[in-house]
Order: structure tokens, then sequence, then C-alpha cells
């Protein structure tokens, strides 16, 4: 075992400062990591996290400052040179290339070589291997990326940095896409790296993760180090404060007291392919129900073919009484329905990057900011700045293109353009994955006001605490099936997780079983 | 099965997942084969020597240019030059492929590197002025045409008449006319002594040049590229490289298509129409060959399938009596129908955002 | 990117118009040089000239406008050409009253079935729109053949083509018209919009309820008719219909709308561009015609400019991530 | 393959020898009926379209019917190796005489070995080989241009014009045919006094091009005192009209419309020679290759007579049609071979009803 502590730092940044075309993104940041340690960065979107483990990583280079690698300075220029010192790291965005195998990207960057040609026997053992390190026998080696589910991926993405033999392993939100199962798998390899002596830097948006796990931990805001401490020396309130530089008084907005509601979204027995196997749910007007379950369980599925991407759903569905299963978006978005669905993906999914935030909140509204043929550019800027004021967009011009927002901004430009078509049914694909603290309780506010307003609400998370925190009621999916549903004091992490693993549970918990229609 | 102990599902056989991963090129193969079956079958000579080499000869240009186009196709890009480039290497051929064997040889060479030269310069000007290949390369193909106008103003040209027969024959014809094998009399070359010289080219210039250049990083890395760009950048592979060996070798099959045109018909011509008519074949045998214009998908081998296959449609009207007015329609509608063989695919696709893809 | 973050939007956006109409005028100067040192006069800058190009620059500047649409979503229309031709041989055919709209209704259902084709079957419109080509020209062979169809053009179409109100071609008017309609498709309607947005990311558009399939449909319905369009007035121009009219259509089209700052891949770009676009080929080609430059010359400046114009204004963002 | 003999050959009025030099060819006698391929390059313009109509309607002429065994007709675009693989294809199927338009001047040195070794004989046409190793058959390019160059010559002396400026509208670049019909031009121009200024414009053989071009070329040069054209001569015509250019000589090819408009003009100044490529070429191209099949002695060279008319001879339904369209080739038939097939009529019904 390592004493951390009194080992030299691993790597130290000192005085760093980065700015992106006058923006500043770090300035003046100190900073060091060592072997044998987990270690957690902590900030809001846009604290600049990712650009610090950029610095590291050789994606981005520092305007001022110095990085010591092991003693040695060192100015990476591209990732390449990072990973021969020893630093890799797993980025926020996959860096998985979805038409090559699982073995070609696994050793994509050095694959073991016969005769100065790739020997694809010997990267597929070494697959293999890795994949076998962190509990993946499941996933084939030849298998292309682009047919495996986005957490399979983030798995692989996994194996193929501990491929490079990291000294410093950095994980850039590494854990958002993964089910629990996976997430305890990482987290037994982390600490088996731990013991071996590899340094990690490990940032998250997750507060519990970054408990179970991390040793020390570093705060930044605002492109500055605020501060380090170790585990324990600091309450969660209090890193939470230093994260937003304020208070938070309540994490969650207090939930009305529970009602019998009337439904008004009423799905009956869906079914669709051999992912929905007769799913019966309801929500009410201005109800938040929650979808539990672990991840790829049919959750997604549903809220596509409630929005009507899916072809060939069978079984009911009506919106107040009426309608049927929608045959597009627009069909969903349009009508007597008014569903809108907020998707998994904002970047490919959500937005259009490259246009303006302007057009990207009316993009779903035009027809509602039009006069006859021809837009009314007086209604559509007076709908842009409402919804911008309504959902405290921080942004320069409405004109700049929406990739120019924080992750958390852009999210928040895609609630918003649902809600200038005013939907009477919401739903939401795991809209807080990737966001900060203060945001995602501004989104949490948001959800409860909007169900207020009598909107009915669909909420799949991956976050047990947010679906404890926000639902009125939750449904564990299981196989394409709704197995329980919960309701009030009920929603506890114990019944989720359970209901989520389908384990019969002890009849203490005032569970019932979801009423087939 | 529950879902906490993870079973270790039972893994397909490698032709199946082969199959499974590359069904526009195991499609394309099956399609070449009923079509080329068929026409022998009906063919009055069919299923000869002289009929094979009949056909491979004439799909020998237009398998090269398919291959120069899946270059870059395979890294997201489309190079409308190639044609061009082939008009341009067939022109300097024409010129330098005569006289004395080593004369020929170093022609042949020197021909060949100059459509690899024109490729590397749309691959500098490509990766370093960051342009569009596409629209770089519609631009860059009309200097190209401009440059063969200028080398042969009016078709012509003397290649070596030996070159000409000894390469569009059998390889007993070959070692005839060069003396070689005694004569092509010898007891070991009878087995293969029938096989068509244009098609042992196409074969090995194959296994020569794309076989270990795909087994490469920087051949993976053309695989990267058309996948994710971003995410091959990030994975710190050699981009720029990758993308100039692509042009490279794209032009270097353009070269190989010139080159063998010349020789083929003994002569260069600058012909505007020629150029456009193989770029634009190019790309339909590329899709026939099942690689994606999206780019990371298939293999040139594919696009040779290809354009073995826009050949042997038109080998039909040959043998069929369709009115010859009613022919360009005949061949526009089966190239419609076999490019859309695929979309069959896309109107089972269950979850409509995978059309997106 | 760094030009994304400091010039305001509409600054990039307008940098190659500004440029390309900044080289119009190069090649009327040079143009201008040339002709005072060989013929002692300067042709090129008379009005009556430059209406000529115009006028010419009428049928390219209406196919590039319905180009441009196409090339807006990131796909690509190479029926062009026969889709040209055929308007103006069925148009010819039917003559009368009647001719006109029977080319509209080719150029209507040639978008429809490239539209369908695309946007339906998922098809790569690269290699659809090449086949509805060889198609077209199918059908238009065997039409002549079978059917010796006449290839006169009717009074209108002549009239649209080559008549002038008050010394101006009317084709310069039809093409102003066609402009102004585009143009306003574009930035003020809500199918414009939903062009740019299914451009830059189908699947986001897809899933914000705009029909994305009816977009692409109509977009291609546009550059069908606009082709069809550019077809008539052609025939009208020459007084008959004829085999391979349109040949000459397509890549200049292509160029114009991409010199003119439409990004090739789609999301991005201005009409006015197109406009801007369409009259430096024009200009260029007939200076180069005025001076006499043999095909290679002329094939190799073309392709020079086409490349130079691009690096200076056309370059990508560099990948980072 | 062929064996040189001496002449003179076979039908001289139809089969002239192009000049006292050309060689004549025999083959060895073949069995009839024959086996027959026309191998097409290029489909998309009228007079390709005019020539294969009038290639099968030829066919079923009862003049030939009998001795035709199987007839097929293909174009093979514009691809060299294409029509190559298509005439050994037909060579291997056993055809006996493959009729052919070259997309190429050369490279038919493989294909006229193979059909030599297998006695068939290959006959190209219109766009014919630089070789002398084939039976071909067409009319004189140079000539056609020379004749151009003396009518508009010919007609400014008659108006008292001994120099000016003449516009050249070109065809395809680097087409042999082209290139042949300038330099015909060019020769007769230098070899008189003059000065005369040729301005050359590239028309394609396009009337939109043509049409275009010469707008263009007006508009800078002002005005021509004659103009010559090769194929595009109605939209050349049209756009000197357009252009209210004043009514100059004007030699152009033989299209419907071009001479229309020389009827309509001529007695305002646009005095006009026609000259054409005739799509029946292919007809005689035909019965060639059956004389060859009989035994015959064949001229290597056979030379169609350029079927020339002046403005002083045009006549509306003989030689040319008011009422029909402008673009079909207004000369096809060539009765000194029995090829009897009228413009209008190959191009106004179907083959069957031609005879
Ligand atoms: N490529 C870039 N171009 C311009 N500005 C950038 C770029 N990358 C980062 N920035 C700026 O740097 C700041 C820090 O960004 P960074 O991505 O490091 O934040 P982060 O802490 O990782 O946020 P998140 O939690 O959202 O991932 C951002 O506010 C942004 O304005
Ligand atoms: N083209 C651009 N123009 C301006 N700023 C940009 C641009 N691209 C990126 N940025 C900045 O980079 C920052 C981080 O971008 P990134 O793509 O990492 O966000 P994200 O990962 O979606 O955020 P999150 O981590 O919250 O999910 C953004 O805050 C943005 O300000
Ligand atoms: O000879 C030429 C012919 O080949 C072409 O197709 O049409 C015009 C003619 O002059
Ligand atoms: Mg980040
Ligand atoms: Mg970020």
């Amino acid at each position: 075992m390592l004493d951390g502590k009194a080992a030299r730092p691993f790597a130290e940044l000192s005085g760093v400062s980065k700015y992106f075309s006058g923006a500043r993104a770090l300035e003046g940041v100190d900073f060091s990591c060592r072997e044998g340690s987990i270690h957690a960065i902590l900030g809001e979107n846009g604290a600049g996290k990712s650009t610090l483990i950029k610095i590291m990583a050789g994606v981005v280079q520092a305007d001022t400052g110095t990085l010591t690698v092991e003693g040695t300075p060192h100015r990476f220029s591209r990732p390449s040179e990072a990973a021969k010192a020893g630093i890799v790291c797993v980025f926020q965005e996959l860096s998985l290339l979805p038409d090559l195998s699982v073995a070609d990207n696994i050793s994509i960057s050095d694959p073991p070589r016969r005769f100065g040609l790739i020997d694809r026997r010997a990267q597929r053992e070494r697959a293999e291997a890795l994949l076998a390190r962190i509990h993946c026998e499941d996933v084939d080696p030849r298998a292309l990326i682009r047919d495996l589910s986005l957490s399979r991926r983030q798995m692989v993405e996994i194996a193929k940095a501990l491929g490079k033999n990291p000294k410093l392993l950095i994980l850039d939100e590494a854990t958002s896409a993964l089910t629990s199962r996976d997430v305890e798998t990482v987290y037994n390899v982390l600490a088996e790296l731990k013991a071996e002596g590899t340094g990690m830097l490990f940032i998250s948006h997750r507060m519990h993760e970054v408990e179970a796990l991390c040793d020390t931990l570093s705060v930044f805001r605002n492109g500055r180090h605020i501060e380090t401490f170790d585990k324990g020396a600091r309450t969660q309130d209090e890193i939470v404060k230093l994260m937003i530089g304020r208070d938070i008084v309540h994490k969650f907005p207090p939930k009305p007291p529970a009602l019998s509601r009337k439904p008004h979204l009423a799905v009956t027995d869906l079914k669709w392919e051999n992912r929905l196997n007769g799913v019966s749910l309801s929500v009410g007007k201005g109800e938040i129900v929650g979808l539990g379950g672990l991840d790829g369980q049919g959750q997604k599925e549903l809220l596509l073919a409630l929005f009507g991407v899916l072809r060939g759903v069978e079984g009911k569905v009506t919106v107040g009484g009426e309608g049927g299963i929608p045959s597009s978006p627009a069909d969903a978005k349009g009508g007597r329905s008014r569903i809108a669905l907020v998707p998994e993906d904002r970047k490919t999914e959500g937005l259009m990057l490259p246009m303006s935030i302007a057009d990207n909140l009316l993009v779903a509204s035009f027809d509602k900011v039009s006069q006859g043929p021809f837009i009314d550019p007086a209604k559509s800027r007076q709908a842009v700045a409402d919804a911008i004021a309504q959902l405290q967009i921080k942004l320069n011009k409405p004109d700049d293109p929406v990739a120019s927002l924080s992750g958390g901004n852009q999210q928040k430009v895609v609630i918003a353009k649902w809600l200038l078509t005013k939907p009477e049914v919401m739903l939401l694909n795991d809209p807080t994955r990737g966001i900060d603290v203060g945001t995602k309780q501004e989104l949490y506010r948001l959800m409860r006001e909007l169900a207020d307003k009598d909107t009915a609400i669909l909420f799949y998370s991956t976050d047990y605490a947010e679906l404890i925190g926000c639902c009125d009621r939750v449904a564990v999916m299981y196989d394409g099936r709704i197995v329980t549903e919960f309701s009030g004091d009920a929603i506890t992490e114990e019944a989720l997780v359970a209901a989520a693993l389908n384990i019969t549970r002890p009849a203490d918990a005032p569970a019932r079983e979801a009423v087939p229609a | 099965m529950s879902a906490v102990t993870a079973t270790t599902p039972p893994r397909a056989s490698a032709l199946a997942m082969s199959i499974r991963q590359n069904r526009g090129f195991y499609g394309a193969i099956l399609l070449l084969a009923a079509l080329y079956l068929v026409y022998n079958f009906i063919h009055p000579r069919g299923f000869s020597t002289n009929v094979f080499i009949a056909n491979t000869n004439e799909s020998v240009a237009l398998a090269f240019v398919a291959m120069a186009q899946a270059m870059t196709v395979i890294v997201g890009g489309l190079d409308l030059s190639v044609g061009a480039v082939m008009t341009l290497t067939s022109c300097i051929a024409s010129e330098l492929v005569r006289g004395e064997p080593w004369q020929i040889i170093l022609g042949c060479i020197v021909s060949v590197a100059a459509g690899a030269g024109f490729g590397l310069v749309n691959g500098l000007v490509i990766v370093y002025g960051r342009l569009q290949p596409i629209i770089a390369t519609l631009a860059t193909g009309a200097v190209a045409i401009g440059l063969a106008l200028l080398i042969r103003p009016q078709p012509g040209g003397e290649v070596d008449l030996d070159l000409n027969w000894a390469v569009t024959n059998s390889i007993k014809d070959l070692a005839e006319t060069y003396h070689l094998f005694e004569d092509g009399e010898a007891a070991w070359l009878q087995p293969i002594a029938w096989v068509p010289v244009p098609l042992l080219i196409l074969v090995i210039i194959t296994a020569a040049v794309w076989i270990p250049f795909r087994r490469t990083v920087t051949g993976r890395t053309l695989y990267a590229i058309g996948s994710s760009e971003g995410a091959a950048y990030m994975s710190g592979l050699p981009i720029n490289r990758a993308k100039l060996w692509a042009f490279t070798l794209a032009g270097f099959f353009a070269g190989c298509a010139g080159l063998y045109l010349a020789i083929q018909t003994g002569s260069g011509n600058a012909d505007i129409p020629q150029a456009g008519a193989y770029t634009l074949n190019s790309i339909a045998a590329v899709v026939l060959g099942g690689i994606s214009l999206l780019g990371g998908v298939g293999t040139v081998i594919g696009a040779l399938i290809g354009a073995l296959i826009l050949r042997a449609i038109s080998f039909y009207f040959r043998i069929l009596s369709i009115d010859p007015l009613l022919q360009p329609l005949v061949e526009g509608v089966v190239l419609l129908a076999a490019v859309s063989l695929g979309a069959i695919r896309t109107l089972r696709v269950k979850n409509r955002l995978e059309l997106f893809r | 990117m760094a030009n994304d973050l400091t010039l305001p939007r509409l600054k990039s956006d307008d940098l190659p118009i500004v440029i390309s109409a900044g080289f119009v005028l190069v090649i009327l100067a040079l143009g201008s040089v040339y002709t005072v040192a060989t013929l002692g006069t300067m042709p090129l800058l008379s009005p009556n000239y430059l209406l000529t190009q115009l006028q010419t620059g009428a049928f390219l500047g209406i196919v590039a406008a319905g180009m441009m649409m196409v090339i807006l979503l990131g796909h690509i229309d190479l029926s062009v050409p026969w889709t040209m031709t055929a308007a103006a041989m069925m148009a010819t055919t039917v003559g009368g009253p009647a001719a006109i709209p029977t080319g509209l209704a080719i150029g209507l259902l040639v978008g429809l079935f490239n539209g369908f084709g695309v946007a339906y079957l998922r098809i790569p419109s690269m290699i659809f729109t090449l086949g509805v080509d060889s198609v077209m020209r199918g059908l238009m062979i065997a039409h002549t053949g079978g059917f010796a169809p006449q290839d006169s053009a009717t009074p209108l179409m002549r009239y649209l083509a080559a008549d002038k109100i008050l010394g101006i071609p009317v084709a310069i008017f039809v093409w102003a018209a066609v402009s102004i309609v585009i143009a306003a498709i574009l930035s003020r309607t809500a199918f414009g919009k939903a062009i740019y947005a299914t451009g830059n990311r189908e699947a986001a558009s897809y899933l914000s309820g705009i029909r994305t399939r009816w977009v692409i449909v109509g977009a291609f319905v546009i550059s069908g008719l606009c082709a069809a369009l550019a077809g008539l007035l052609l025939a009208g121009y020459s007084a008959k219909a004829y085999q391979g009219m349109g040949n000459a259509y397509l890549l200049p089209a292509i160029a114009a709308v991409v010199i003119g700052g439409t990004h090739i891949l789609g999301g991005r770009g201005r009409f006015i561009g197109t406009v801007v676009g369409v009259i430096l080929i024009v200009l260029l080609n007939s200076v180069l015609s005025i001076m006499q430059m043999p095909e290679a010359g002329r094939q190799i400046i073309y392709g020079l400019v086409i490349i130079i114009m691009l690096l200076v204004y056309g370059r990508t963002a560099k990948v980072t991530s | 393959g062929p064996k040189e003999v001496s002449g003179p050959g076979a039908d001289p009025t139809c089969f002239a020898p192009w000049n006292a030099e050309t060689k004549y060819f025999q083959w060895d006698k073949q069995e009839g009926p024959y086996r027959i391929a026309v191998v097409n390059g290029y489909v998309g313009n009228t007079w390709r379209i005019q020539m294969i109509k009038t290639a099968k309607a030829y066919a079923e002429d009862p003049a030939i019917k009998d001795k035709i065994k199987e007839f097929k007709v293909v174009s093979t675009g514009t691809d060299a190796p294409a029509q190559l693989g298509a005439i050994e294809d037909f060579i291997n199927q056993g055809f006996d005489a493959i009729v052919t338009i070259a997309v190429s001047p050369e490279g038919f040195d493989r294909v006229i070995r193979l059909a030599d070794r297998e006695n068939v004989v290959i006959v190209p046409f219109d766009n014919i080989l630089d070789t002398d190793a084939v039976m071909m058959v067409n009319e004189d390019q140079l000539q056609m241009g020379r004749d151009w160059g003396n009518f508009v010559l010919k007609e400014l002396a008659a108006k008292g014009k001994t120099s000016g400026k003449i516009l050249e509208v070109r065809g395809l670049a680097g087409n042999s045919v082209d290139r042949d019909r300038s330099i015909g031009i060019h020769e007769v121009f230098d070899a008189t006094p003059g000065p005369w200024e040729i301005v050359q414009v590239v028309g394609n053989w396009d009337d939109g091009t043509a049409q275009k071009v010469t707008a263009d070329a007006l508009a800078v040069h002002g005005t021509f005192d004659g103009v010559i054209t090769q194929g595009g001569s109605t939209g050349t015509v049209q756009a000197l009209l357009d252009a209210g250019h004043p009514m100059v000589p004007v030699g152009g090819e033989a299209e419907n419309g071009f001479r229309k408009l020389v009827a309509k003009h001529s007695g305002e100044g646009l005095v006009g020679l026609s000259i054409g490529q005739s799509p029946g070429l292919v007809a005689i191209s035909m019965k060639a290759a059956i004389s060859a099949l009989e035994g015959n002695v064949m001229p290597q060279l056979i030379s169609v007579p350029l079927p020339s008319v002046d403005y002083t001879a045009l006549k509306d339904g003989t030689n040319f049609w008011t009422d029909l369209p402008d673009n079909f080739f207004t000369v096809n038939e060539f009765p000194p071979c029995g090829v009897n097939i009228s413009g209008p009529a190959i191009m106004a019904q179907t083959e069957e009803n031609v005879q």
C-alpha cells in the first residue's frame, strides 16, 4: 500500500490560466493530484473542470502556467503524448468509433502488431482480457460499437482507458450513463486500481458517487480552484455551498399532499417488439410520475412510443380520454394530445448546435408565432424573451449559436422549447444527466411548477435520489413491464433498488402491484 | 435470467458475425454472382475464356475508379475528381508508355505516380485548406481535365501494341507475347493459363495495396475518421496523415485506371463526358458494393464488386433483344432499383430515430 | 471557430457574399483591361453586355436557387439536367397554353419522386437523384425516338426568356421573382426555418415535431420546379427544346451555391450568396470566352477560382473534439 | 482478316473510294443471312436517335431484310472500354459484322485483331478511326470546312467585301471532326488575301451553348461580316436574330431549324449554306458490311458525298420542313445507295412504316 499523503504529487499544475477567445475558463489554478488516490473534482457546469483535465490530457493547451508530471515539466500537444506520460482520460463526450469493433476501439491508438500490420487476434484477446477485468464478458469484442447500448459503450471506454496502463486515470462524468450494476463494477475496479497505485481524477455531478468513492475533493468555481480537502472534512451542504457560492436550503421543492387524480395520460397494455411487454400506466394532471428500474428495461422505449417515434406499437394510449398512439412527434405535439419529450441526448436529439438560441427555442412552435405563412418577428422575439426569462437561461445574445451555452443551459433551452408549445404531457428522459446541482435544483423546481399548472409529467431518471425527491409516484420497470408502483413515503431507495432487481420484497413495504388493465 | 448475474450470451460464428455486420457487401456478391451466371447461361458462348476476358477488360478501369472512390467515401468524403484524374493519367500514359522496355516500365510508373501525386494534392488542399472533399474535388477535377487537355488536345498516342495485346488477354497470351514460360506452354502454367490478365491485375493490386493497408494504423484511421472524426481525434489517431493517404491512394487507383485505359485503348483522350461518367458510375458502384456514403463502413473490395455489377447489368443489352431506344431507360430503372434494394431494410426499421444515423 | 465567437454571427455568413461580390468586380476589371488592350473598348462594362449576361445567368440562377434548398438540407439534386430537359421537351410536345403548366408539372413530379426516395426510402440523395436523372434521360430518348415530338417553344416561353421590358430582359424579372420567393421562404417562413433545422440535425428536428420528411420532399419539389422552370426558359431562349440541354447546368449550379457561402453539408447559407455565386460564374465564363481561352485553360482557371474562393472563406472548423 | 486487293470495288456509285490512293479490301465470302450489330456510343442527342431509328428501319428494308438473320443495336455511352467490350462481346457471340461510331479515334487495335481472326467485318462511320486497317464510311470533314469557307467568301465578294471579321462557332473540343472542319475553314481564309480576322467560340455542337457564346461574342465584338457554325447552327442564328445583328452569310449544319431560319430570312441577307453529317450514314455502313460479307471488293475508306444545300436551293417539303421540329437532321437518305429513308419519314413514324 502506498501512503498517498506522503508521496509527492504525481501531476501538478501551477498558475494555469486558459481563455477561450476572451472568455475565462480557468484562471490562476494551482492543483495537484497523487498516485494511489481517488480525487474528485466538483463544480457547477462551466466551472472549468473539463478544461482542467483537457489540459492535463493534452486536448487543449494552457495559455499560461506549468504542468509538471513526476517532477518533469510537460506541455502536451495531443492526447497521445499525455498517454505516454501515463495520463489517460475518459472524456465526457464518448470518444468511441461507432463503426469499428469493440476490439478495434480498445486498441485504437496502439494496436498489437505483427510485421507492422495490426494483429487482429492479439487485439481480440487483449479486448477480452480487459473486458473481463470490468466484468463485461457479455460484450463480444467483434461487435460494432454502434450495436451496443450507451452504458455498454461507456464500459468499453473504460476498458480502453485501462488498456493504456494509466498512472493517472481521469474520468470526466464517465459514469453518467452507467447502469447501477456497472457503477458498482466500476467502483470495484477503481478501488483495485487505487490499491495498485494508480491515481484517479473523478468528475461527477452525482454527489453520492463522489461520497462513496473519493479520498480527496477539489471544488472549482468560475474557473478558479476554491479548495481541496479530504473526504469527510466537509458536509455535503458545505460542499454545495462552495460549489455554487451560496447556501442551498432545500434540495427538492416540497411535494403537494397526495391526492387521487383522474388519469390524464392513460397507457394500457403497450407492446413494442420485445422491449415493451404490456405497459400499463397513468399520469394525472399535475402529477409527476417517475420511471425507475435498471437502465434498459424499456423506459426509453416507453417514452419514445408515447411520443410517436416507434413503429408498430400496440396497445392503447389516451390523453384526456381521447386520441390514440401518436404516429409521429409532430402528431404527438399537435392536436389534442400535446405531448412533449425532452430526449436522452441533448446534443444530437435535442438541439441544432450551430443554430441560434432563438431558433432552437422556437423550433417546435414556429406555427405559433406565424401570421399566415410568415413568421411574425415581434411575436417570435417576445416568445424567445419569455422563454429565456422563465428558465433563467444564461446567455449573451439570443442570436448566438446554442453551442456556446454550457451544458446545463443547453438543457434548459431544450425544455424551454417545449414549454413554448404549452404541453399537457411532458416526457422527460433523464434530463439532469451531466448537470450541476444548482441547475438541477432549478429543474426540479421547474418540474413542480409545471405540475402545479396541471401538466402531467412522466420522468425517467437513473438517479434514485431524484425519483425519491421529485415524484408523486414512481413506476419501476423490469423487462418491458411495470412491475411495481410506489407512492408517497413508500418511495425509498431500498424499495426502488429491490423492485428494479425484480426481487420480491418482504410484505412490510406498502408497495402495490401495478394494476393490470 | 437474472439481471444481476450477467451471463455471457452465446457468441455468433465469425462468418455469421461478418455477414450481419456487412450485409451490403455480401448482398453485392450474391447479386453479382446471380447476374453473371445468368448472363453466361444465355450467352451463345458463355462460360468461355474469351467471354471472361472481354468482360474483365471492360471492367478494369471502372473497377479501379470505384476503388479510388471507395478510399474517399470510407473517410466520409467524396471525390468528384476520380474520373478526371483517370483521364489525366491516361493522357500522360499515352505519351510515355512506348519505346524500349525500360521506357515502357518507367512510363507506367510515372503515370500511376502522377495519379497518386494529383491525389496527394487533393489531400493537401482538403486537409490543410480544410475544405469539404466533395466541393474541393469538384474544382480540382476541372483542373485535372484542363491539364489532360493541355497534354492531349486531340485524342491519340502510340502506346506499345504488344503491351496492349498482352495485358488485355489471358495469362497464356501474355506469356506468349513476351516469350515467357516457354511461350506460355510450361506445364505448371496450364491450370492458370486461362486467367484473364486484367483480372490478375485487379487481384494483385488489391492484394498488394489495399489488404495490407487496411491492417495498418493509418488504414484503420480511415474508418475511424469516417465513423466519427471527433472521436478519432480524441483517440490520438493520425487524422491528417490518414486523409492524405486516402486521397493519395484514391489518386493511385485512379492512376491505375488511367494507365490501364491508355494501354487498353492504345491512346489517350481528354474526353470530358467520359470523365464525368466514370465519376458518377464510381459513386453508384461504391453504393452497390455496400459502402456507406456516410463513411466508416465498407471496403475497397466492395467497390470492385459494385463496379462489376454495374458492368454486368449492361452486358444484358447485348444478348437480350431490347429496343435500343429503350435501353437507356431500362438501364436507369435497373440502376435505381439496385441502389434502392437497401431501402427495404429502412422500411422495416421500428425505431424511427435509427433512420437519422 | 474563433470568428464565430468574436464576430457577430451575421458577419461570418456575410463574408462569402462580400468576397465573392468583390471577386465579381475583379473579374470585370481584369476582363476590361484585356478588352481595352485587344479591342480598345470596354464592352464588359456596357449595360447591354451585362444585361445579356444576366439574361443567360437567369437560367443558372433559377436552377441554383432550387439546388440551394436541397443543399441546405445536406442533400444534393443530380437529376437537374434531365429534369430541365424533360420539362422543356414535354412542354413543347404539348404546346399551346398548356405548355408551361405541363413543364412545371414534370418538375413537380420529379421533385416528389426524388423527395420520396430520399426522405421515405432514405436512399442517399447523391445516388437516388443520379438514378432519377438517368431514368429521365431514358424516358426522353424513348419519347423522342417513338413520338417525333414537336420542339418549338410557345410564344409565352419565348416572351419570358427572350423578350425585353424597357430594355431589360424578361428572364431577369423571372429570376428576380423566383429569388424573392425563395429568399422569403428561407428567412420568413416556418418551412424555411425547418429546412435549416433539418439540415443541421434531422434527428433533433424530428423530435421537435418537425415533419422532416415533408420538409425534404418540399425542398426537392422546389428544386424540381426550379429546374423545370429553367428548362422552360432555356427552351424559350433557344426557341426550342433539345436533348441534353440541361447538361451544362448541374456542376455550375452546385458551384454557385457553394461559392455563395452555403455549406455543402447543409444547415448554413444565405440566399443572396447564391445570387452572387451565379453572377460570378456566369461572368467568369464569359470573360474566358471573350479571351478565347482554350478549353484547357478554362477548366484550369475555373477549378482554381473555386478552390481559391473556398480557401478564403469556405474553410471548415478545425476538428478538436 | 481481309486481303488487300486492287480496285475498282463493287457498286462504286454507292461505295465511292475516298480518293485515288484509297486501298481496297476483300473478305472471304460468307454464307448469309448474316448477324449484324450496331454499337453506338453516346445516345443523348437527336442525331444519334435518328441514326438508330434509321438503322432499325433499314434493317427492315426489303433490299437487305432477307440478308439479315439477327440485328442488334446497343449504345454504350461515351466510354471506350464499354464500347470495346460490346464489340468484343458481339465477336464472341459470332456476329458477322459490327457497325460502330467510335467514341475515340484510337484504341481499336485489339478488337480489330480479334475481328480479323474471326473474320468479322467492323465498319466504323461518322466518328471514324485514325487507321487504315478497317473499312470505314464517312463524309469528308475537311472538305465540309472548305465548302463553308468558300461559300462565305463568295457571298461576301458578291457584296464587294474582301476583308473583315468572321465568327467561327466550333464543336466539341478534342474531337477530330471538330478539328478537321476548323482546319478546312482556316485553310480557305488563309489562302485569300483579306485580311480576315476569325473569332473562335466553342458551341459544343449544341444549340443552347452555341446560342449563348454567339450572343456573348456579339455583345463584345459588335458585328461580324460572316458566320460559320458547326452543330448548334439553329442556336447560332437565333442569337444573331435576337441581337438584331445585320443579316450576313452563314455556313452551318443540316438541322431542320437552321434551314427553316435561312429559308425565312435569306431575302433579308441571311444567305446560308447547309451541309451536314447524315444519320443515314449508318444505312450505307450496314450495306457496305453486307457487301463485304458477300465477298465483294470494297474501298477501305468510303466517301459519302457532302449533302450541301445553299439558300437558293432550299425547298419546303423537300429538303426542309416548316411544320416539323427544328431538331431533326434534314439529310438522311442517299439514293445512289438505295437508302431512301428520309428525315421526316423516320422521325415522324415508327421504323416499320417507313417502307
Ligand atoms: N472549446 C471551447 N470554446 C470556447 N469556450 C470554451 C470551450 N471549452 C470551454 N469553454 C469555456 O470554458 C468554461 C469552462 O468549461 P468546462 O467545459 O471546463 O466546464 P466544466 O466545469 O467541465 O462544465 P461541465 O460540468 O458542464 O462539464 C465554459 O464556461 C466555457 O465558456
Ligand atoms: N462553439 C462554441 N462557442 C462558444 N462556446 C463554446 C463553443 N463550444 C463549446 N463552448 C463552451 O464550452 C463549454 C463546454 O462545452 P461542452 O460541450 O463541454 O458542454 P457540455 O459537455 O454539454 O456541458 P455539461 O458538462 O454541462 O454537460 C460550454 O459551456 C460552452 O460555453
Ligand atoms: O457527327 C456528329 C455526330 O456524331 C453527333 O452525334 O451529332 C452531330 C454530328 O455532327
Ligand atoms: Mg465538463
Ligand atoms: Mg462540459
